[in-house]
């Protein structure tokens, strides 16, 4: 069997049918993915069929129902663990969202540093540094700011060049050997920088620290391999990555999430309880109390599946493609400009740009009258929008369905913004 | 969606030609709001004189909407009665909550009245309500510290 | 209009495709509704058109998709919030399941207890006290015994009768000056006890300590009114009221929520962002970190309309005559032992019951081949099953959908039981 | 699903009948273990002599399956030698996890061949597999303390 080389665009589309959708008299050309994806028919349909043919609670029964969620839900568990090459299906922690991964790593160290017995890696104290970097999402930062606070700790930061990259020479001077922590994101969902992660992690390594990584916007896009990258943590969400809200992963090597204490506790992350005092499961049950989102790692497994299919190499040479040609037309555009990378290289399809005395919400507005949709604000990104002296920006994104025309219907409609605020 | 519904002559003459921008002295209350979804911005300030809005002076960085919207308001706070300029308040306020429904009293509101259409786009509605956001809250400021007849 | 007064089964029954589901060559009696319920259509429709129709992430985006999204979870939320009787939308804040509900509260008081400034009611220290009984779901005892751990506070409880009642004479005693917080179950998950509020509210204000209650039996089964209760806090969980699982609630008053710390940090739950340091936005955005579980909230919704058209009184009524017959029948089989009430007064339709000389797994197995779909095990309710000196029961519990022949064939298949291990 | 197949004339009779219950004086290693989801429990103990299991002794709470599986498993073990006794450990495993597709070897896991359908069911695996960790877990604690040859 020979390999697909590239995306057959028109076929991906087919399965979205909210990409039919008529805004006016136009199919709206969707370049938000990167604030959400659209979920194709597989995923909505293996969502359904499970719904109505195996709906139960898990992991607490025998009957037969209650075994084929069961089933269904740890199949979720191996198949995403297998997508981004972990060892083993239960380094995989389901959780809501990226958002709480984060918060669960964060909520580690601190509920650590309350307990004296816990595991010294996770205990905190002042003096001990978390690093961060200023291209960060809120997600990637509060959780470490909230984190430093209560436990006395130091937060510092990576700087960005004015290029969008990561200042890595300030790495030596930021990351010491008081650095316990260190957190950044592969991907940047404002700036679309691709940060290259082995100068980082070589570093961390060296001073002893952990390493974790904000794979929001990595793992919809790149191929993406834990164990190559060498780090000790990934948190991912699936509704960016064609499957639904309502779940997320944190990726973590098995030793580490031994030593972790528990987050959310309650139900089925037990070994035995009294009223006094509880013992706690391994991992990854320990990290999952309640009913977890059974329905969700369905969906989630069936948009892995799709992108598999499609092959993450290929969706990487497909958005590699769109980038440079959203990156070509946007600078033709007056008055426009890119916050972030100019150049195709080392990053994602996600532009950002400012458009000269015309506010981003004001050009969202336009752009969905012309049946164009984007994002406008500070994509929860107000650090990096401060280093580069804006308020908000607008956000184009684009994903496995989108094609060069509608780049063209985004580029065109700038231009009808430029006439209403002329 | 109608562009020209939202965006009015009126509006984009406010926008491109505010009225009573800048932050003036004297006041006795000033409010700095933010709008957390696009980090829009506006400080403003309230000079009361006996039962009179003196002056209202801004500086805002924000969409057309926004600023549009501070402007219109300054022409029809300006110089009104306290409480007139908070039935403009509660009126504007109305309006902006009809998604849709209302079109406003042309009569009291004047040029407001183009902010109709914003009503039926529920995230623009919080764009053309930040700078009288901020002007209740100078006003209740205002009238806190030392004053004693409200 | 007449108020429909009875639920027309059979027509709530086609909505419900699963239960067509057959094990062998008989259609599923699904008799496991307090673990999860089955969802109609109607909820998977729902899911299905939103995310077909208008799927976007919310609250920051102008385009048209991104604005019927934030109006189809916002709305979401208000119908919520007037299911409950909560007196504004703003008190609702969504989460994931019941047991992070229970856990933000948990964490609010961890968080506030490790501020000096926050707010003094969530502050706690040694010798504060805290309150549950002995028959709650581990995830309303875990987090508040970690919050004990973790704060020096001391965790007290409610004892439970020889009738599965709690022991309401010892109210005086466990609820002193000392307790700072009430949290306790509105209606046993493994006893099927509807516990009875006001005594233990009384107590409570008199003593000035906040209450909660885990709602999250009470909330698919009886009409439940905040407002009435006279409570702080509920939390329940959608896939347990013909929701999807990924969401769950917490309702609390509007002041406790401005008083509390927030819980998970990150986007969408902001008002400004430094590297330095962040101030947060008003409830309930500030308790809802990330993307939340947007087509879940609409599915949810769906949820609530669906009980609301059958009317909450009528779903009760429907309840109370099946526990009545199932209570009833299930008396006439040889060595079975109720743990629990025994009389269908104060008490769900979920009866959790012990079969002499039979371990419950095989119950349950037995059960299963007779496509009769019950829960065995300890229900995340260890201390009440040590109560009762039983290591697990077996569960059979009813919702709209389930008729009296349903139960006649549990009853039947305990014949069956018995036949296998006689 | 086929009850018959799961409930064996052979299982039932074990856990009507357990072979070598009880705990019993000398051991080396003893394991409590909990299955979680369902509160079952076991405590086993093994006494190891020389390379042989000298006794394997248990006091156990659960279903027909992990009761009729300790009693099975004693059978096998007990008066082996230690290789022996972990290749069936190892052997009964590994029919345990082929959800239905294996069938075990008779002339080496004798009465635990009944054991072949209980593997289509995933809830029920870990209960045919209690008894079996704690023996695993009594052996490895048997050999660590003071104990040179393992
Ligand atoms: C009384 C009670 N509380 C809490 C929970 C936890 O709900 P969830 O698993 O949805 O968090 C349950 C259900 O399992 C329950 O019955
Ligand atoms: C880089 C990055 N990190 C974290 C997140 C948060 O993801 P979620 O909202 O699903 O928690 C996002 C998306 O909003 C993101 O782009």
């Amino acid at each position: 069997m020979e390999a697909v080389t590239k995306l057959d665009v028109e076929a991906i589309r087919a399965d979205f049918p909210i990409l039919q959708r008529r805004i006016g008299d136009r199919a709206i050309a969707y370049l938000d993915s990167a604030a959400t994806s659209q979920k194709p028919v597989q995923v909505v349909e293996a969502m359904r069929r499970f719904t109505e043919h195996s709906n139960a609670n898990i992991s607490r029964s025998v009957h037969t129902l209650g075994a084929e969620a069961t089933e269904a839900y740890e199949g979720a568990r191996a198949r995403v663990a297998a997508f981004i090459g972990a060892p083993s299906a239960n380094e995989v922690v389901f959780t809501k969202n990226s958002t709480e991964s984060i918060n669960l790593l964060a909520y580690a160290f601190q509920n650590a540093t309350l307990d004296p017995h816990a595991d010294p890696r996770f205990r905190l104290a002042p003096g001990d540094e978390i690093v961060v970097t200023e291209m960060e999402h809120h997600a990637n930062l509060i959780p470490w700011q909230q984190l430093a606070q209560r436990t006395g700790a130091t937060l510092k930061w990576i700087g960005i060049t004015d290029h969008g990259r990561l200042d890595l020479e300030s790495i030596p001077e930021v990351i010491t050997e008081r650095t316990r922590v260190v957190s950044f994101t592969h991907v940047a969902n404002l700036l679309g920088t691709v940060n290259p992660t082995s100068q980082i992690t070589a570093r961390a390594r060296e001073v002893g620290a952990l390493v974790g990584l904000d794979a929001s916007q990595s793992v919809p896009h790149i191929p993406v391999n834990v164990a190559e990258l060498g780090v000790d943590f990934i948190a991912f969400t699936g509704h960016k990555m064609l499957g639904p809200t309502g779940i997320g992963v944190l990726w973590a090597k098995a030793d580490l999430l031994d030593a972790m204490p528990p987050f959310l506790t309650g139900g089925s992350m037990i070994k035995t309880v009294t009223m006094e005092r509880t013992t706690f499961a391994d991992a990854p049950a320990k990290f999952e109390a309640g009913t977890p989102p059974i329905a969700e790692s369905v969906g989630l497994a069936a948009a892995v599946d799709y992108l598999d299919k499609l092959g993450m190499e290929n969706v990487r040479a497909h958005e590699k493609e769109l980038a440079g040609y959203m990156l070509e037309r946007l600078e033709t555009v007056d008055g426009l400009a890119i916050v972030g990378p100019r150049v195709p290289i080392g990053r994602s399809a996600t532009v950002s740009f400012t458009l000269d005395g015309v506010h981003p919400h004001d050009v969202g507005q336009v752009l969905d009258a012309e049946a164009v949709a984007v994002r406008v604000g500070h994509h929860c990104a107000k650090p990096t929008c401060d280093r580069f002296g804006v308020n908000a920006t607008t956000r184009a994104s684009a994903y496995v369905y989108n094609t060069h025309e509608e780049i063209d219907r985004l580029v065109e409609a700038l231009g009808k913004v430029r006439k209403v605020f002329g | 969606m109608n562009l020209d519904e939202l965006y009015q002559e009126v509006i984009l003459d406010h926008y491109k030609h505010p009225r009573g921008a800048g932050l003036r002295e004297p006041y006795e209350g000033e409010s700095h709001q933010v709008n957390p979804t696009c980090g829009d911005e506006i400080t403003l300030r309230v000079h009361v004189d006996g039962d009179t809005i003196g002056d209202v002076s801004y500086d805002n960085v924000g969409c057309s909407i926004s600023k549009a919207s501070a402007s219109v308001m300054y022409e029809l706070v300006n110089g009104a009665t306290v409480d007139d300029a908070l039935a403009r308040l509660a009126e504007f306020t109305e309006l902006m909550n009809s998604k849709g429904q209302a079109e406003g009293d042309e009569e009291t509101l004047e040029d407001a009245v183009a902010f109709a259409g914003v009503s039926k786009y529920p995230m623009r509605v919080k764009c053309a309500l930040l700078g009288w956001m901020a002007f209740k809250d100078a006003l209740v400021r205002a009238s806190t510290p030392g004053r004693t007849e409200a």
